[in-house]
């Protein structure tokens, strides 16, 4: 067991640079506070993802754990660690901010902006590190803060209309998680006997009855549900990906949709498993509809970053199929995809963020021919592109692969319409592709100048991690699939672990 | 009948003192004059004294003559004639639209359903034991006796009380009716006000 | 014959003389002395006197630890740690809004200690519902509160609105007295007594078969405090009289009003009629149910920010009493917490408000607050904070309160109206960040219209935005102490 | 023999109500005012009812304490009467709706 | 073993790696040099590597890389399998490579993005070994896909022609769907063996039951169909011919597009369970043979001619597939891929020599202007048209025997097929080198040249393979041969009826009179006519309107359905549920701000209202 320390430095670090530059602002020296302390949360999560080996610790595979209660009264308790299943998100976390900070740089009230994002990485941080109920919803619900001030901030034109529909759906959606986990922590204190606490080990052992844990399965899943997005909860998330700035759109969509699926995969399934039979068809068919409906519109959608919002739907679709298959292999695929789906679409904001600077625009019919002019852009599109399309030996095929050939084992039927979305998502980012690289280029972009060698180096870990994680994943796979099998273990008894 | 249930004189003595407090109550509401109003809220006072005194609450009554009649509506008076409102006030028309016919549903509803629950109960339900004296009333001079007894006991706290609300009311008085005054240069050595940014 | 006079806990009632005392002092002073009476000088005296105060809760508090909760006066009021809490909160809040008071009166040169006088005056009156242990008494706190307070809004004689909403608060609250003086007289009638020991102790040793009597003074009663804590129907004059009244008198009423109100409603329906639970629960079930939502929907489409924080104030006060519904200990520890930290926040936003309405105290359309953080970062994220924690952000003590008072009514079988409160948080999320967004907005205002934040506002928003944040993260101490103070006299 | 107790309750509900109508349907703040105080007596007849019937002095001593209160606010009241006067020239409560929404 | 296994592979990738790294100023020759030379040296490895092979015992030999991921049961490596068929796909695919890199460093040069096309030009060899050299069916996938991907990027290399652009997307996309029929295929191998690795499919294969190894081959049918062209998936390669000639003679032509063939070659053992299968691969196969010979009669780009007679070629090939003749589909895919890559080689002569004209009416007379590469095609055309002793006749006349002892009916479609392969190929032949000049507007007036040595060359090197291909397979050069070499790596499926040596004599016969029936008809017709409205019929010039079927069935209506998902469903049904309780809320709180009137007679009305309201619950309650 290693020291704690080390996720709570994860916590604290953004922190403090979210502080340095708050009293640097009048110096300018506020980015620069900022971009470090993002530097040093990296290597921090970085360290701790290759510190944290859970072969060596037989089958408790949470690491890095302390537990202290703040108030008895309210069962509220710091309660850190990590383990395979958070180990990635750790990372991603980490790596969002950092990409968001050094690849979509804000200047308007730099000092501002920077300090929204690192307090979000914090809060963030703090969801996925949570190994407690009540902790995890107060970080998870408090990230809606600082989001909704980048968005409302710094967003397009329509920002503070888009910020509060975000808001307003994932807080109302989150008012369900909250009234849940109040109920499941009185249920478990009268079956115990014990304070009120909302321990993710001691919730896990309350018993339920099959119709409580089917409510509640649905009251935690509609908030997650929402934060992911899936169908249909997910119509905040194609005005907000539009209209929240570029570093806002990296956040929402490469990180916090994943504390939807997160919190799904370690609450909603980890702490109902009785629940799972019950609805499963139902979950299992909304992910369905959500690949092949966000893969349907995203070809009719106007713009990139609206896109990007429905391509992220169908993906997320993918990700709960994986989550509610029972299947070891569809989850360890989740969690990848969680992570590939994270670092792809760093990259599309990021290079759609690139064309936003030049061109002033992201709406596809404005841009045309941009591969002539702008080749390289072009080229680490097509990357990022290839990876979310799935193209094996990039890191988007292996997670998705997982999750078909594991869901199939289970779930035939959904997983076999499920695949039609692989053709699906090729169709919508060709043909955008198409439109935006392809063809003779116009006037207006005819001289959009290529990326420079500062924001080549941003895509660099991007498009190194899309081919790393694709050519050898296994250093990774490794470390989620023990938590992985133990969580199956867990929530399937019958040892459905295929 | 009811005579021959309850005393001659007690009845007598509740139907005057209810026509009174019932009559000036509706004076009170009724009239247009708010001189009038004043002198029909007098009727009912005299008329609640007379229920006291049916009831053996004799100092009270005085009370309520003294103050009540003595000073509030005086009060009352003076400040009518003081602000020279005493006009009529048109009571026929209703400015707010439905809100008579409102009014009274409401009121008659509230009333009836207070009465209604009252009647459903045994009225008192004879609870002298938790009284906290424990003697029982007396009439007349004991009465008097008692209930000083009880300010300067059990009701001590409550007694001291209202001298503070007296002196609330007071200043509040002084303070809302005296006039404006405005001194400037009291202020010249306390307005280091510090802008923060 | 000889009179027993009742023994007197001194230690009990010190507040409640360093409140009174401190008014009397700085009325006599002022007649006394010749030229304009310094005002900060009294507002000093103020401060010193709720220092003292809360150095004396200390006392008492480890009093009551020792010795146990007792009564007093021939138990007109009660020595426990509830209204020790309750105290202790209203002296705070007392320091708090005479340092806004003191910046605002220097602004719009009021002279003379009469504002001091009558809020510590007020201030005692709450201290006196809060130690109440009998019904006349909780009247006459009530009145003492209510009777300051109907002059304090009419303070601001420059502003038609401060004598409208005065007229409109003293009408409306002689009302409510009158329906809660009605109600504790059927409460006597159907008991015997007034005091809520002896009304608990008769309802614990008989059944009454009938109860009607009973019901209709408790339910008058309610409706009184419902008029206080301003729960809808009852609520109507509330958002009037924030905006009409001073604006820390506002904030005033915000805190040490509702503190008052809920400390005596508590004691009156958990104690004297907590046997007749199944009866007024429903009704304040209901009630519950329309203040959360009206709070929250009224103010979606206010313009000025008073009646906003007005409207806002409803839907907490709807939180509120959702632990009052709950009828436990956790609900009462629930409530107990909502109102202690919702005070300082509540007077620290309208230490604000009246900062920013400059002189006049008029400027509280929302307008006026477009782009104030662009202007005034620190000005603007304070307000933000404050905002947040209202609406109940977490990391924010408005977090742990809702949080308090959802669990109280969840584990009082409360489900429905617990997703009915928090169905009004989300809608009331929307008007509070619609707002906070406001104030990042860009606007016309240019630098030149930055207002003047004086020195004691600055602690005083700092003290909020403190507690906010402090207890937001680590809200351990408050929630024990509030859990504390409900052990003493509930089952 | 007295009457019972009843019967003054229901006058006392009976005042009660009438000034509570009144209260509602007249304009002019003073017989507002006065209304208040018709409902306090109101109060008080109730309290003396149940003193009798109770035969216990408290419920006097109340009557007391209310009458205390009547006259402060009655005090107060009428101060922010002619307050409100002073600027407006009129005690209808009416013309004081410039609050609202 | 390896080692050079290892070589094979690795070879074209460092090649990929130095082009990538290499900067813009990297001269053309350096690139050049060393994308031919990697693919060359990989060519020699294969050659090496056959050697080794076939002296080794088992003549199967699997070389481990490392583990790519192992998840359950899942367990997967990066792992090459050496055997006979593997080899054999390795030799001719590196072969061809290194010619046809030879041929486009002269091909393309000076265009403006040369780097970039060798980049991808290595990078395909490379996923096409892979995909050959694979050990388990994920490894071929990452294989399959990579070469689908460089043929985007390479049908779409002109990517500021809209058609090309459209064309590369499509190409795309149509193999797309045909990959989901392959991952179908997988999952239910997986599903059933727990496995992927061929070896173990193949050993596990016995407890298939019959009708899921239908499933798994109509799955993996799909899956060929996209990469193969086949119908129904079969319409992208045409338009594929966007991408430069080398491309089409590579891509288009000899390898790529006979991965399908490959894949459903290499899972044999699996088709072998199941006859209905591959009775509908035969189907599949024939029909499309025979559709796109149809198609190709009409066609007037030289390129698109050649395209669908590589459809149709490749029909055959899976008709082989579904009849049993693993063997002889190969064959014919290794001589197709000699004439093939000839003819596409000789035709971007051609276009090259007519400053990139494709059109067939624009052409003629160019027998005496180009003095090397008529010859060379001359060879190509008498190969594919199945004309004695070239290639093309030995391989189509094993495919056709085969056929026929199988099943009358797909051999007279194949007969059919082959007289109108004959028919088209002349027509080609005889409207460029024959008949009038016709070029002239387009070279300007200026007489057609040769092309330079390194696209000659490989004109040369491909000739003599098409002409003597048929060695490597003769009907009566038993225990030597490709088939014999080929035949333990497949599962075995027993000829309906053993055919006599005078039936197939006689079979051989009816070949060459196709042939010759095809060849006297079309120079006939073509002798003297350009274009001909009776001969060219305009449904198969358009495709039997395949294309706009598509189109009005699929295409159409799923953009309609996007349009309106994205114009009326998502702001009007989802959001507009969620918009109505928001607006419903405004206007209650526009309603409710109306009651707070400001008036105090009605908040005081408002309480005794509220009042009455709990004074009459109580009596209710009381009762």
């Amino acid at each position: 067991m290693h020291s704690s320390w080390w996720l709570s430095a994860l916590l604290v670090v953004p922190l403090l640079g979210a502080a340095g530059a708050l009293l640097l602002r009048r110096t300018g020296r506020a980015y620069g506070v900022a971009l470090a302390s993002a530097g040093v949360e990296l290597a921090i999560a970085v360290a701790v993802a290759f510190l944290y080996n859970p072969h060596l610790k037989g089958t408790g595979t949470f690491d890095f754990a302390t537990r202290h209660v703040l108030s008895a009264p309210f069962g509220l308790a710091y309660d850190v660690s990590l383990d395979g299943i958070s180990l990635l998100m750790v990372v991603l976390t980490a790596l969002v901010v950092f990409v968001a900070l050094a690849g979509a740089r804000e200047r308007r009230r730099e000092a501002s902006f920077v300090t929204w994002l690192l307090l979000l990485t914090s809060a963030t941080m703090g969801s996925f590190l949570a190994h407690d109920l009540l902790e995890f919803f107060i970080f998870f619900e408090f990230t809606l803060v600082p989001c909704y001030f980048i968005i409302a901030q710094w967003g397009g034109p329509e920002r503070a209309r888009a910020a509060l529909k975000f808001f307003v759906y994932t807080f109302t959606g989150s008012a369900f998680l909250f009234a849940g986990l109040l109920y499941l922590g009185f249920e478990h204190q009268h079956q115990s006997g014990g304070a009120l606490t909302f321990a993710n080990d001691a919730l896990a052992s309350t018993t339920l009855t099959h119709s409580a844990s089917v409510w509640l399965f649905v009251a935690f899943a509609i908030a997650f549900a929402v934060k992911s997005p899936l169908w249909p909860l997910h119509t905040w998330s194609p005005l907000t990906y539009a209209e929240a700035p570029t570093a806002g759109s990296i956040e929402l969509s490469a990180l916090l949709a994943k504390l939807g699926t997160y919190g799904m995969i370690r609450f909603a399934v980890g702490l109902f498993p009785g629940a799972l039979a019950s609805v499963r068809p139902i979950m299992l068919t909304l992910a369905v509809i959500s690949i092949l409906y966000g893969s349907l519109v995203a070809c009719a959608t106007p713009d990139l970053k609206r896109l990007i919002a429905y391509s992220s739907l169908a993906q997320m679709g993918f990700i709960i199929l994986g989550v509610m298959s029972g299947s070891r292999i569809a989850l360890v695929g989740a969690l990848l995809l969680m992570f590939n789906h994270g670092v792809i679409t760093i990259g599309f904001f990021v290079i759609v963020g690139f064309l936003e600077q030049r061109r002033g625009t992201f709406t596809i019919r404005d841009l045309r021919g941009l591969q002539g002019p702008a080749p390289v852009m072009a080229a680490l599109f097509t990357v990022v592109m290839l990876a979310s399309i799935g193209l094996p030996g990039l890191s988007g095929f292996i997670s998705e692969y997982f999750i078909l050939i594991g869901t199939f084992a289970t779930h035939a039927w959904w997983a076999a319409v499920a695949t039609l979305g692989v053709a699906g998502s090729a169709a919508y980012l060709l043909w955008a592709y198409q439109r935006v690289f392809h063809g003779p280029s116009d006037e207006a972009n005819a001289h959009v100048h290529d990326v420079t060698n500062r924001e080549r180096w941003v895509l660099v870990p991007v498009v190194v991690l899309i081919v790393a994680l694709g050519v050898f994943p296994r250093p990774v796979i490794d470390r989620i699939t023990p938590s992985v099998t133990q969580l199956v273990a867990h929530v399937e008894p019958a040892g459905l672990t295929k | 009948m009811i005579a021959a249930a309850y005393s001659a004189a007690g009845v007598l003595v509740f139907v005057t003192a209810s026509t009174l407090i019932l009559v000036g109550a509706i004076g009170v509401i009724a009239v247009k004059n708010p001189v009038h109003a004043a002198i029909s809220l007098i009727v009912t006072l005299f008329g609640v004294a007379v229920a006291f005194v049916a009831q053996s609450a004799d100092f009270l009554a005085a009370v309520q003559i003294i103050v009540y009649a003595g000073a509030i509506v005086v009060l009352f008076l003076f400040v009518i004639m003081f602000l020279g409102v005493d006009r009529r006030d048109d009571v026929r028309v209703e400015a707010l639209v439905g809100q008579r016919p409102l009014a009274l549903a409401g009121v008659l509803i509230t009333i009836a359903g207070l009465i209604t629950l009252m009647a459903r109960s045994h009225w008192v339900t004879g609870a002298t034991s938790v009284s906290t004296t424990g003697a029982p009333l007396a009439t007349g001079q004991g009465n008097v006796r008692q209930l000083g007894t009880a300010v300067f006991t059990t009701d001590l706290f409550a007694f001291e009380a209202t001298a503070v609300l007296l002196i609330i009311a007071v200043v509040g008085a002084v303070l809302l009716a005296r006039r404006e005054r405005r001194v400037d240069d009291t202020f010249d050595d306390e307005r280091n006000v510090e802008v923060s940014s | 014959m000889t009179l027993h006079v009742p023994s007197i806990h001194y230690l009990a009632l010190l507040p409640i003389f360093i409140f009174f005392g401190a008014a009397l002092v700085l009325m006599v002073a002022s007649a006394l002395s010749a030229k304009n009476f310094s005002p900060r000088l009294a507002t000093s005296t103020t401060v010193l006197a709720s220092v003292a105060v809360l150095v004396v809760t200390i006392a008492q508090w480890s009093y009551v630890a020792h010795h146990g909760a007792t009564t007093t006066i021939a138990h007109a009021l009660v020595f426990d740690d509830f209204s020790i809490l309750a105290t202790a909160v209203i002296a705070a809040s007392m320091l708090l809004s005479a340092l806004v008071a003191h910046d605002w009166a220097i602004r719009e040169r009021v002279v003379g200690v009469d504002y001091h006088v009558l809020a510590l005056a007020a201030s005692a009156g709450a201290m006196v519902m809060a130690q109440a242990n009998d019904l006349v008494v909780i009247f006459l706190g009530l009145e003492m509160l209510s009777l300051g307070l109907y002059v304090l809004v009419a303070f601001d004689r420059h502003r038609a609105a401060s004598s409208e909403a005065a007229l409109k608060y003293f009408l409306l609250g002689g009302f409510a007295s009158a329906i809660f003086v009605y109600g504790a007289a059927l409460v006597y009638g159907a008991t015997g007594s007034t005091n809520v020991s002896s009304i608990a102790y008769f309802l614990g040793q008989n059944i009454l078969l009938r109860p009607g009597l009973l019901y209709a003074g408790g339910a008058l009663l309610l409706i009184g405090f419902a008029f206080k804590v301003a729960a809808v129907p009852f609520h109507a004059w509330s958002p009037d009289v924030y905006q009409g009244a001073p604006t820390p008198v506002t904030g005033f009423m915000a805190s040490i009003v509702k503190v008052g109100a809920f400390a005596a409603l508590i004691r009156v329906l958990l104690s004297a009629l907590g046997t007749q639970m199944d009866t007024w629960r429903p009704i304040l079930w209901a009630l519950i149910a329309l203040t959360c939502l009206l709070g929250a929907v009224v103010a979606l489409v206010q313009r000025d920010l008073k009646r906003l924080l007005a409207y806002s104030s409803i839907n907490q006060a709807g939180f509120m009493l959702l632990g009052v519904w709950s009828a436990n200990v956790r609900g009462v520890a629930g409530t107990m917490f909502y109102v202690a930290t919702y005070a300082p926040v509540v007077i620290a936003t309208f230490a604000i408000v009246t900062v920013v309405g400059g002189v006049g105290d008029e400027h509280h359309s929302i307008e006026h607050y477009r782009g104030l953080a662009r202007r005034q970062p620190w000005l603007g994220a304070a307000l933000a904070v404050l905002l947040l924690s209202q609406l109940g952000a977490p990391l924010t003590v408005g977090f742990y309160a809702k949080y308090a008072v959802l669990v109280a009514a969840l584990d009082a079988g409360g489900g429905a109206l617990a997703l009915i409160a928090l169905l009004s948080a989300a809608i009331a999320a929307y008007f509070y960040l619609r707002f906070a967004l406001t104030l990042y907005e860009e606007s016309d205002h240019d630098d030149a219209s930055r207002v003047a934040v004086p020195r004691a506002s600055v602690v005083v928003i700092a003290v909020g935005v403190i507690v906010a944040v402090l207890f937001g993260l680590w809200p351990g101490p408050l929630a024990t102490w509030a859990q504390h103070a409900t052990l003493l006299f509930l089952p | 023999m007295n009457v019972p107790a009843a019967w003054y309750l229901v006058v006392g509900a009976l005042l009660f109500g009438v000034g509570a109508y009144g209260l509602l349907t007249r304009r002019s703040a003073l017989i507002m005012f006065m209304c208040i105080e018709l409902m306090l007596n109101a109060v008080n007849l109730t309290f003396v009812t149940f003193s009798r019937t109770l035969s216990d002095v408290a419920g006097q001593a109340s009557v007391f304490f209310v009458m205390v209160v009547a006259a402060a606010e009655v005090t107060v009241g009428l101060g922010i009467v002619v307050a409100v006067f002073r600027r407006r020239a009129s005690t209808s409560i009416d013309e004081m709706s410039e609050l609202h929404g | 073993m390896a080692t050079l296994a290892t070589l094979i592979v690795l070879l074209p990738l460092a090649g990929f790696l130095y082009v990538l790294s290499a900067g813009a100023r990297q001269g053309e020759r350096a690139i050049g040099v060393v994308a031919t030379g990697v693919v060359a040296g990989s060519f020699l490895a294969s050659v090496a590597a056959f050697f080794v092979l076939i002296h080794h015992a088992s003549r199967e030999v699997t070389v481990q890389l490392f583990t790519w991921f192992d998840v359950g049961t899942l367990h997967v490596s990066v792992a090459l399998l050496v055997d006979p068929l593997s080899i054999t796909m390795c030799l001719f695919v590196t072969g061809i490579s290194a010619l046809i890199h030879l041929y486009s460093t002269s091909y393309m040069h000076g265009e403006k993005d040369f780097r970039k096309f060798f980049l991808y030009l290595n990078l395909f060899v490379f996923s096409m070994l892979v995909l050959v050299l694979a050990n388990n069916l994920v490894l071929t996938f990452v294989g399959w896909e990579g070469v689908g991907v460089c043929s985007y990027w390479l049908v779409s290399y002109y990517f500021d022609r809209d058609s090309a652009a459209s064309a590369g997307k499509k190409a795309f996309l149509y193999n797309r769907v045909g990959d989901v029929g392959l991952l179908y295929a997988m999952f239910l191998l997986f599903n059933h063996l727990h496995t992927l690795n061929y070896l173990d499919v193949f050993q596990r294969v016995g407890s298939l039951s019959g009708s899921t190894a239908t499933l798994i081959v109509l799955a993996l049918l799909l899956g060929a169909t996209g990469k193969s062209a086949q119908i129904p998936l079969f319409n992208w390669l045409p338009d594929a011919m966007e991408g430069p000639t080398p491309v089409s003679a590579l891509i288009h032509a000899a390898t790529m597009v006979t991965a399908g063939v490959y894949l459903l070659v290499r899972m044999s053992p699996v088709l072998t369970l199941s006859s209905s299968g591959r009775l509908t691969i035969a189907i599949i196969g024939g029909v499309t043979a025979f559709v796109a010979a149809t198609i190709a009669t009409a066609q007037k780009d030289i390129k698109k001619v050649l395209a669908f007679s590589t459809v149709s070629q490749i029909g055959y090939m899976v008709l082989a597939v579904g009849v049993g003749a693993y063997g002889a589909a190969l064959f014919l895919m290794v001589a197709h891929a000699f004439y093939k890559a000839l003819l596409f080689l000789g035709s971007g002569s051609i276009i090259h020599s007519l400053n990139g004209e494709q059109d067939l009416r624009k052409m003629g007379a160019l027998q005496r202007f180009l003095p090397l590469t008529f010859p060379t095609f001359l060879v190509g055309w008498l190969a594919i048209s199945g004309v004695p002793p070239f290639a093309g006749f030995w391989a189509k006349g094993d495919v056709l025997t085969n056929a026929y002892s199988h099943d009358k009916l797909l051999w007279l479609l194949g007969l059919v097929t082959a007289i109108l392969t004959a028919y088209y190929m002349t027509r080609l032949f005889v409207l460029t080198f024959r008949g009038n000049e016709r070029f002239r507007e387009v070279t300007h007036g200026h007489d057609p040249h040769e092309s330079p040595w390194p696209m000659t060359l490989p004109l040369l090197v491909l000739a003599a393979l098409a002409v003597l291909g048929g060695l490597i397979d003769l009907p009566w050069a038993h225990g030597r041969s490709l088939a014999t070499f080929l035949a333990p790596t497949f599962g075995y499926v027993a000829p309906t009826h053993a055919l006599s040596t005078t039936t197939q004599w006689g079979l051989a016969v009816v070949d060459v009179a196709a042939a010759v029936i095809g060849l006297v008809a079309a120079v006939t017709i073509w002798r003297d006519r350009v274009s001909s409205n009776r001969y060219e019929k305009t449904f198969f010039e358009k495709v039997w309107y395949w294309d706009d079927a598509y189109d009005a069935t699929v295409g159409r209506p799923l953009t309609h359905a996007a349009i309106y998902a994205d114009r009326v469903i998502e702001p009007r049904v989802l959001d507009g549920a969620v918009a109505g309780v928001a607006g419903s809320a405004r206007r209650s709180a526009l309603g409710l701000r109306k009651v707070q009137s400001g008036f105090a007679r009605h908040y005081a009305l408002a309480m005794v209202l509220g009042t009455a309201v709990i004074v009459v619950y109580l009596v209710a309650r009381v009762g």
